[in-house]
């Protein structure tokens, strides 16, 4: 078990190509996603009753945990592109169960 | 005027479940058509009306009038969001305005189904060729709405370049309009086999999905009840008179060129009709300063009501008139 | 009897597919269809239900027999829960006794569904009223259930004021009740022209999605199994024994009052079948002491698979011997 | 970056009306709302299997990120609405990364 | 050759939606179709197939073709990982050549279903056992596959026991098998008039929602691109040539044993086709050193279109010359 | 209020049944689920989009607020199931917002 920090970004589904570019800058390679997620900011109601044909206007919810350091840089690199377009994001503190999976390389 | 038309309308099974979407929101019923069964219905409301048009367009050829109904089109959807920018500019700020203008210029495909399903029903032909004027709508009024917000806007963020290639490929080919041309074009070069084989599938449940996907728009449309209030009388009345202003254009253009009664009344519906869709996605990009709620309530809870009950056989009672 | 009939209802598709269901849980695959299918499937259903019932009401008018046939109805709706409580309570607390009575005195729009298929499968007719019927025997059962508890339970919460207004909603205005009663609506005021563009719709798929939805409703039903357990075999015994006296019950009461063969068969098959959907979610609210694992568990896997399997065979057999 | 609330509720679909107005009642207006969850607690499993038609008995994960004092003030206002109708609520601590969007106003 | 054929078959409504789905991810359109509506579409066509197939096999009963073509299957979905292991151990470690060698043994149901649909459209008959051999090729690839890491590998973690009762349930009780078989099984014991009343939702609309899965399968083939490119051209060739082999030994086993022309086109696309669904689940839990991007890509990003474009209309080409 | 530990874990769908096993074995008798979950480790990219028929390949984000001894029990029982099949898991703090519900016994 080991500290970790835990981002969690909430931003429109359109922003998620450009969000997980910049996790990946940053070699966090370990995110999660969930869509479909509706809500509210000072900006309005995110609703998913737009979400017809190839729109999806409703948010996602991604959920990442990463070293300190790694979050800083997340942190950063992310900041521009959540002024721009929107998002939110937050930071806090968890610990990682480590587990050791068998991976293969080629 | 032919006041039966808007009754034999009314009663029509999409109109009736339009009505009941809304009665279940302002009775507070629990009724809800969870994503994605929505954006199921939508999908294959493109799908079949692309796969049709590319058909007729096959059967028919492509002559003048085709081409010439398709530039007008174009020309309609850049030009409409200039005079809605300046009326509303009476009233709102730039951003707002543009936007607003934007979503007029552009186009609701929902309300093109349902005026194609209302020809159907009173047996009138129409051209392929209309489906291809819907697909091509969509995108210039994106286009003038963002121009105006550059040119009016003084203290718009001039240091940031637009990003012109993310939202030409929003306007042009988000899935809503990628889907219909696929279709369009399949349906064009696929063979009399192939039209024949999907006809059931395209052909004879359309009514029904159209009907399921009617009674959600319904419950959507109410939702938004409560955002227009906040909207004034001066853009309830716009959302009204700009479309009727807008259909007897696209109407005396239609007689100009020498439409036919089914491809008028298709022409007029999308000059009318206003977008809550493609729009608002770009719009949210590119001109975050607007409210989305502003022109998604007025687009979707006035607009599309008033062309699919009262517009569309209000139109072709019109048009019957004149072209008679 | 005849055994016949419940023999060519085991090899009926939707039934063999409810079975398919059931077994995809014992032998442990992975099969399932995720929501919102199911969803789906429930809401093309009472859609098409609905609408059909609308057209017949239209077609045959309203008399005497079915003003009697809705009042009945209701009145089963309110008795049942109530005699049901007082066996109940003979091995239970008042508030499970009071929640499982309210879901058998309610009604399951599946089984109504997998009647009627049985009646277009076997040609009887039946009316559209009973449609109607269906719609209106959801609510009362739930009210009853919430007075027996107020009645019976001593320590009841009494200084909290029972939030009648949002539990009314919740029965008479249900997504399934509300979706029911419009498409009965429309299927009444809706054109001749109308109800032809939707029958392919309505009509040709129906059965494939019962059997589609019946595969799932396996699956939903067989995964209760393990909660069935812990219910004793007074409870078993209450699942099968109850609605078979109720079905006898709505026979009678049919014989009576002169019904015809099919309403009679789907007149039994409301009394006997037990709600699992809009009674958990209003006792949820109003009792929740109760157990829901136990009330659903019961309704959904024994009296459910009871009548869809055996019972509308054996209650058509029934009224076919004494209407003969 | 500064300090905020994580506020997690748990609870059948059928109350988010009451909690998302509670929530606004205290002027946090950020929130997230995650639909089609599925769980466990003492009162047993809640699953989708029953979400037909006009029902929906599955849970919501409402997550709002908030000020201490809002924070305080939605746990006063939601005890009663989870008490009566179930639920389950959860504070925790995050740092919240400020965005600068531009919000028109009319 | 004829290649009118391959034309003829890429004019043909699926295919130009599956190119379709492909341009919309090399143009960066947003066009999605969210789960779990491919999940819908799916279901639909096993459901489909497995019906018409068991329905097929009542009509014409069971005979000594059948049991060897059967058997004959089986035999081909174990031999093939044999020999394609050996070749892929030239350039991979031994996980990777298992894993690959599993999915190219096994099946993809939706080649099969092309490949019927290409058969219909030519009114060329073929066998409802076809379906039967397409359920029980899906396992004996996975366990072959597990078997040669065992052998193989020698570092693999020999301590760990297999949990074979876990694999063999993934391999055969997975739910696309199981609804294959339940619906086969559904089709052999229903009655005609059950049959009957599902034909408009089997077979009508069949056409059409498969056409629509393929538009979803070409969006994600074409997202699996990118994967490709770290295979080299080793692999990439191995992805057509694989394929096209076994397709030749299919072809040359079914003229051994005299089947019809459509059974023959169908069991060569069975041995031709690679699985992209069961295998990488049952890998991922049994040999979770194999990189699953790899085998996923090679199965569906080349040999999927290969055989859906290509492949099928030259096979049948073949079996034409050989068989006429 | 009082302190509980937030487990969060992240795995294959298919391992669901196991893991929440697990969670019950420990005594942990609250948890909900999120299905539907894509994302990416070390291991590659999980996506929906093999989601078809009978298969389920994408993730579930389980989220469990419990005591910190069951925690504890809760990580040790988990650790094999994760070495073998894959998943994460990350532990945090919260405050739980005691709710008095009315559970019926029977
Ligand atoms: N304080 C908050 N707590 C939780 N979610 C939030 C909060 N603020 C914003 N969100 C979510 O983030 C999305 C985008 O936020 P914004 O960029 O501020 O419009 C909103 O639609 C909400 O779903
Ligand atoms: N300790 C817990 N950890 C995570 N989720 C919980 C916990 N307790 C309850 N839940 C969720 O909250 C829902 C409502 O809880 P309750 O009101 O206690 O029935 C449950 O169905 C679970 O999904
Ligand atoms: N660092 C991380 N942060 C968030 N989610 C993760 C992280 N690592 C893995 N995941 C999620 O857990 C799943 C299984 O992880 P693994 O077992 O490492 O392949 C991945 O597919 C991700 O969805
Ligand atoms: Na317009
Ligand atoms: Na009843
Ligand atoms: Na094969």
């Amino acid at each position: 078990m080991h500290p970790v920090k835990r981002i969690e970004i909430i931003a429109s589904s359109m922003e998620q190509r450009k969000i997980v570019d910049c996790l990946e800058k940053c070699q966090v390679n370990g995110y999660s996603v969930i869509r479909d997620v509706t809500g509210r900011s000072d900006r309005g109601v995110v609703s998913d009753d737009f979400d017809l044909a190839g729109s999806t206007l409703s948010n996602i919810y991604i959920i990442s945990f990463c070293g300190a350091d790694q979050a800083k840089a997340v942190v950063a690199q992310l900041r521009p592109i959540l002024n721009q377009y929107g998002g939110t994001c937050y930071l806090s503190d968890a610990m990682e169960i480590r587990s050791m999976n068998c991976v293969s390389t080629i | 005027m032919d006041s039966s038309l808007i009754l034999s309308n009314l009663l029509n099974p999409p109109i009736i479940f339009f009505f009941m979407g809304m009665f279940a929101v302002f009775l507070k019923s629990d009724l809800e058509i969870p994503q994605p069964l929505p954006k199921l219905f939508s999908l294959y409301l493109l799908f079949a009306i692309g796969f049709k048009g590319g058909h007729e367009i096959h059967e028919s050829g492509i002559d003048g009038e085709v081409a010439l109904t398709l530039i007008l089109a174009m020309v309609l959807a850049a030009i409409v969001p200039i005079y809605s920018f300046f009326i509303l500019k009476l009233k709102l700020d730039v951003y707002n305005a543009a936007a607003i203008a934007a979503a007029y210029g552009s186009i609701s495909a929902v309300t093109f189904v349902t005026a194609s399903s209302f020809l159907n029903r009173l047996e009138i032909a129409y051209g392929g060729h209309m489906v291809a004027a819907l697909a091509l709508m969509e995108s210039p009024a994106i286009v003038i709405g963002i121009l105006l917000v550059r040119l009016f806007a003084r203290d718009h963020r001039t240091h940031e370049r637009i990003a012109w290639k993310e939202i030409l490929r929003e306007a042009c080919l988000n899935g809503s309009v990628f889907l219909l041309i696929a279709s369009l074009i399949a349906g064009i070069i696929t063979s009399q086999e192939g039209w024949e084989s999907l006809e059931p599938f395209t052909g004879e449940i359309f009514y029904g999905v159209l009907t399921f996907f009617l009674l959600d728009m319904g419950l959507v449309a109410a939702r938004q009840f409560n955002d227009l209030r906040r909207g004034g009388s001066f853009l309830l009345g716009f959302s009204i008179l700009m479309p009727l202003f807008n259909a007897l254009l696209g109407i005396a253009i239609a007689a100009l060129i020498g439409m036919s009664a089914g491809n008028a009344l298709l022409f007029s519906v999308l000059t009318a009709s206003a977008s809550y869709i493609a729009v608002p996605a770009a719009m949210r990009l590119t001109v975050p300063e607007a409210k989305p709620s502003l022109y998604i309530s007025m687009a979707l809870a006035l607009t599309f009501p008033f062309n699919i009950i009262l517009g569309i056989p209000v139109y072709m009672a019109i048009i019957n008139h004149f072209w008679a």
